[in-house]
């Protein structure tokens, strides 16, 4: 096993992948000459030639359309969009067709495409390159929604992506891009979607996070150590949801502070907390507590680091539940 | 290309022998009688809302005529009953109407892809079909059907970009029946005519009569050919005047023009080429009896069929969405049923 | 005052505001020539001329996009987008820019546009006639969401509206259009955005809806009146939530059932359960049970009513609340 | 325009005396300035990401200079500074890029607009502000920025759309400068010039030399006073090469031609003009040495203020979302400070 950072994953999954079935066409803004802008399928024309690592027009929906297209004419399809807040003008694609077009054929056909992006925020970037938009893909019938937090996870989730015969949309936490490094299996590495990973037991309050915010969870693990033992659990897979993994955990902790970058209304924490209210109601011993984004637009960078979920933030949360 | 059997003369066709232009009038009665006969299912409650679209057989039918069986269509709404020039069964598209699960085909078996409800978003489908094909070294062409309207969505205009670039075998054709439901070209669109929209995309734009199924049939074959040679997409801009109500739910007195209206009618497609056949000499009474017939007898086929589909089981509202459907979607199927049973 | 149609409230809605404020100007697909597929914009090309209600080309990005461009000009656009479904193109514009723009401004411009379209399932209608988008937008900073259920809140919701200063999008429960009637006040109607409709009153069961599934809610707490005393809030607007009449509710009845018409995963019944869960959770006596559509496409009419929320599936998850 | 004080002989432009030529100067080094030391501010780490225009500001100086102080400029990041020729202090500019609030303008105070940084979606804002000043009865006109690879966007077509049928008087001005980021405008568009597209939406399309600020500027004018004049819209087509990266992150060595680059370097548009200048005569080593020296002053002026900016407050992460933050928000800034105050 070789140390990657997680988009050296990324790309190691892509390389892997592409050698593997020949029916693989990576495509995107950018992807081509230089790699993609933030390297992550550097390496790939030049291995597979410019057909199947295709630099396209600027023009997220044509993508998302055309990628369409490409799966009934047999190729599976693994877009790149090029930043969270640029793939809104694919959304109509995603959700009219994307994520429908299986259905529509009665299921004679398979639409085994990927959507990857980087996403989220604290990059110190210009206006609109730190969204965190899982909502939208989550609520999306049709599609699945992985998003990793550790390198081997994202290629072990991006293959299994990759080979699904349904729509996957992959979020990866740029954030964490060239800061998360971690042993990743060589060569074929399939993370199976909807399995949580448990990051670490405690049996005292189970913080849930996903992406970049993991690593605030454990950070808040760490500083509550001495005074209570805390569980973080990964989801992993936001679609199919590991409901097993987070009723597991709430009911032998009790108590559950979810972390989200993503604005809270309406997030992923949302429905992370309504499975819980359904499900573990007599197990919780205290509010399910969600840190997240706040509901007004992601700030200017200078103001970011008071906006993102913060270790300090979730250590606020945690003790309120621990004290409740 | 088709005279008026006065001072314009008739023209004709390579290609089209008295057997193929036979086919050709079989194909605009089968999609004439179809809309005509929908209208009335829709009136008598067996089908619901529905896109009329009588007076555009000629360009569906010119047009589907100058593919290859290997070739695909990508329709949208108005080109509902396409598949049926494809072997698709009527009571399929019929159950397409009655909103019932029979109405969904695999689009590999005929190649049609399903029918796309969203103005323009099958543009970039078919681009990237098209492209996705040519990249597998198939000769495979496609053809998209959308309407002028459609001309004015992003999704047209990313999806004909893509094809351009990627010199897809594609053939663009725009049904310019003049309306989007209410809404005229000229508030639709500034360009002189929709076809000069094909140089912003690179590729060649021709613009043909509408009512006139030979003269769409040679400007799609055109570009067809092309495509299949590899010199890329073309932009066919197919006009004519929308006669009928946008659909069953469209009242088109507020906005539409009787006299254009009537003259529509009277110059429509169908009886245009049936006068340049038989002014040709090549169809007789008894041949236009015989094909009515045809077609009349498979649409009471077809309904018949259509309403003999059991009522679906609810277990189709959760199939299909993904390959396997994961433990809560199977969880709540079982628990509808059980609220469903008792 | 008068008996209208909800549609003919909204209808009634725009001639008041647009005869009270010559800067509001109603755009859209169809609005004009033929006063919108629904007829909600009847009579306002008449009335108004052409330039106040303007048929757009076939382009909902570029209807959204405008309307921003119509504000820094100084109009109050409302744009109809001709169905839900139909709203995606637009999504990218209104998440990037609507929702954006006066923060951008530092808040030296409002952006007092208004987006309104029938939403919403039931009507027999062929393909993507009938979706709940609702999440898509309340999860969108600086939007704000209102959706009413009965003919006079769908006229003050839609006056707040207009007059608000902020963007608001404002989703009409097409099912309900010409069904549901009732008495609404002549002249100028506001209904505050932000403020619950207490439909009816109850102690031991709460069921919260909005839209055409409020209707549905007190077609189950009729068929549970024998046996519960059920309460019915209809949340009205959506964003900003009525807090304190949902904890309110809850802390009286103790047992919550939500119901929507949209996807489960991260719908807007997930927030509801989850403040609840966060702000109620020693108030609640059993789960908070959300009856929703499924996580799977909408189905062909044929099926649609499987799909849709039912009296017997609220009344069936009250049932099961009230034993737990 | 621009001679080449060879061969080519120099032209002149009708209404541009010596004080507007040393003017349209005096932008074009403020311009320059600006981003020379901006790149310099950024390899310092005193702003952040930075996206250089070196070589494009003949066009944004030569299209700014054709309005009217009432019209309004809709800005890409590209075109970040060029609030600078409207009155935007250079602080503020720079805060933009420093990612603080500071960066924050009001467009009506400069007639300018926010700055853009998705692709093309600017276009449809800038249609509907021409559109809705005309509807008023002002005879404001509004210039949007955008690049070659924003023409393959669904924006970009449907704000052209809107301004063509709604006659707006708007210019659609398109820094061609042949890349977006690393594809290339023969992967971005099979259509042969730019200026092609604007057909389709029924506009003239004009083609001028990017680099030569004079010919920009009469282009400019000509669109202006068509739109004024209510005859609609314009798309000029202004062409360049990038000679830089793409922004200070993008390193272009795998995909640029360095030979073109050369070139492009070679022929840059402030020094050419200044040789136009100084061959008319109108431009001194003084005049020169003094417009530098006040660009460059205006620069110290402004990097110092934005780094006296004070942190912004918290606070600020919740004003401005909405007119009125609500309960839930303010509980949240309250909670905020809290946990950051202990
Ligand atoms: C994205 C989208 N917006 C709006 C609609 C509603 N709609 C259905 S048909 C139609 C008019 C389409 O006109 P055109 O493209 O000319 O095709 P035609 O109906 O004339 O064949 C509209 C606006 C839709 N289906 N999709
Ligand atoms: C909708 C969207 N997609 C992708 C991006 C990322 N991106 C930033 S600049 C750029 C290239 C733009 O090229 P062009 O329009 O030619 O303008 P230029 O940068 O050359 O001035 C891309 C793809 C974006 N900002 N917005
Ligand atoms: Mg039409
Ligand atoms: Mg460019």
């Amino acid at each position: 096993m070789a140390e990657r950072f997680l988009v050296e994953a990324v790309n190691d999954a892509l390389h892997v992948e592409m050698e593997r079935d020949e029916t693989v066409l990576v495509m995107g803004e950018d992807v081509g000459r230089v790699g993609g802008v933030f390297r992550a399928t550097a390496g790939l024309r030049d291995r597979f030639g410019a057909d199947r690592c295709v630099d396209t027009p600027l023009a997220e929906a044509g993508i998302m359309g055309a990628a369409v297209g490409l799966c009934m004419a047999g190729w599976r399809p693994v877009c790149e969009l090029q930043y969270d807040a640029f793939s809104y003008p694919a959304l109509d694609q995603l959700i009219n067709h994307v994520g429908r077009y299986r259905w529509r054929t009665g299921g004679a056909m398979d639409f085994p495409l990927v959507v990857r992006m980087p996403y989220g925020g604290g990059v110190r970037a210009p206006e609109l390159h730190d969204d965190s938009p899982e909502t939208y893909y989550v609520h999306t019938p049709g599609v699945k929604v992985a998003i990793p937090a550790t390198p081997a996870d994202a290629k072990g989730l991006l293959t299994a992506a990759i080979r699904d015969p349904d729509p996957v949309v992959v979020l990866e936490p740029k954030l964490v891009y060239r800061t998360a490094r971690g042993e990743v299996p060589e060569g074929e590495h399939v993370v199976p979607l909807g399995e949580a990973r448990l990051v670490r037991e405690g049996d005292d309050l189970t913080i849930v996070a996903y992406g970049a915010m993991v690593g605030v969870a454990e950070g808040a693990a760490d500083r509550l150590a001495d005074r209570a033992s805390v569980e973080v659990l990964d989801v992993r897979t936001l679609k199919p949801l590991d409901e097993e993994a987070l009723l597991a955990s709430a009911a032998k902790t009790g108590r559950v502070v979810i972390v989200q970058e993503a604005p809270r209304t309406a997030g992923y924490g949302a429905e992370l907390a309504a499975v819980l209210a359904e499900k573990a109601i007599l197990d919780l011993r205290g509010p399910v507590i969600r840190v997240t984004g706040y509901d007004v637009p992601y700030p200017y960078w200078k103001l970011e680091d008071a906006y993102m979920p913060s270790v300090e933030r979730v250590v606020d949360a945690a003790t309120r539940l621990l004290e409740f | 290309m088709i005279g008026d059997g006065g001072s314009v003369p008739d023209g004709e066709v390579d290609g089209l022998g008295e057997r193929e232009l036979l086919d050709l009038y079989r194909s605009l009665i089968l999609l004439r009688k179809y809309d005509e006969r929908s209208l009335v299912y829709h009136r008598q409650g067996r089908i619901g809302t529905y896109a009329i679209f009588w007076g555009h057989e000629a360009m569906q039918a010119g047009a589907a005529h100058a593919l290859a069986d290997e070739d695909w269509i990508f329709p949208a709404y108005r080109e509902s009953a396409i598949g049926l020039l494809r072997g698709i069964p009527v009571s399929t598209v019929l159950s397409w109407w009655r909103g019932h699960p029979a109405g969904w085909w695999n689009p590999a078996d005929y190649n049609v892809a399903s029918i796309c409800v969203p103005i323009g978003t099958q543009v970039p489908h078919a681009a990237g079909f098209a492209w996705g094909k040519k990249l597998k070294g198939e000769p495979t062409v496609a053809l998209v059907f959308f309407g002028d309207g459609a001309t004015s969505e992003g999704s047209f205009h990313e999806g004909a970009t893509f094809a351009g670039v990627m010199r897809a075998p594609l053939v663009l054709f725009c049904n310019n029946n003049q309306w989007a439901i209410s809404t005229p070209l000229s508030a639709q669109t500034a360009a002189p005519t929709l076809a000069d929209k094909a140089i912003g995309y690179g590729m060649p734009g021709v613009r043909v009569d509408g009512t006139d199924v030979l003269a769409v049939y040679e400007a799609t074959r055109e570009a067809v050919e092309r495509a299949r040679a590899g010199d890329g997409p073309t932009f066919v801009e197919a006009v004519t005047y929308r006669a009928m109500p946008h659909a069953t739910a469209d009242d088109p007195s507020p906005y539409i023009d009787p006299e254009r209206v009537e003259e529509a009618k009277r110059n429509e497609c169908v009886g245009r080429y049936e006068g340049y056949l038989r002014r040709l000499g090549v169809l007789t009474e008894a041949q236009v009896d015989e094909v009515k017939d045809w077609a009349l007898e498979l649409m009471r086929e077809g309904i018949q069929q259509a309403e003999a589909e059991p009522e679906p089981d609810v277990s189709l509202v959760f199939e299909h969405a993904y390959a396997e459907p994961w433990a809560a979607l199977r969880a709540d199927l079982a628990e509808l049923r059980r609220i469903l049973g008792g």
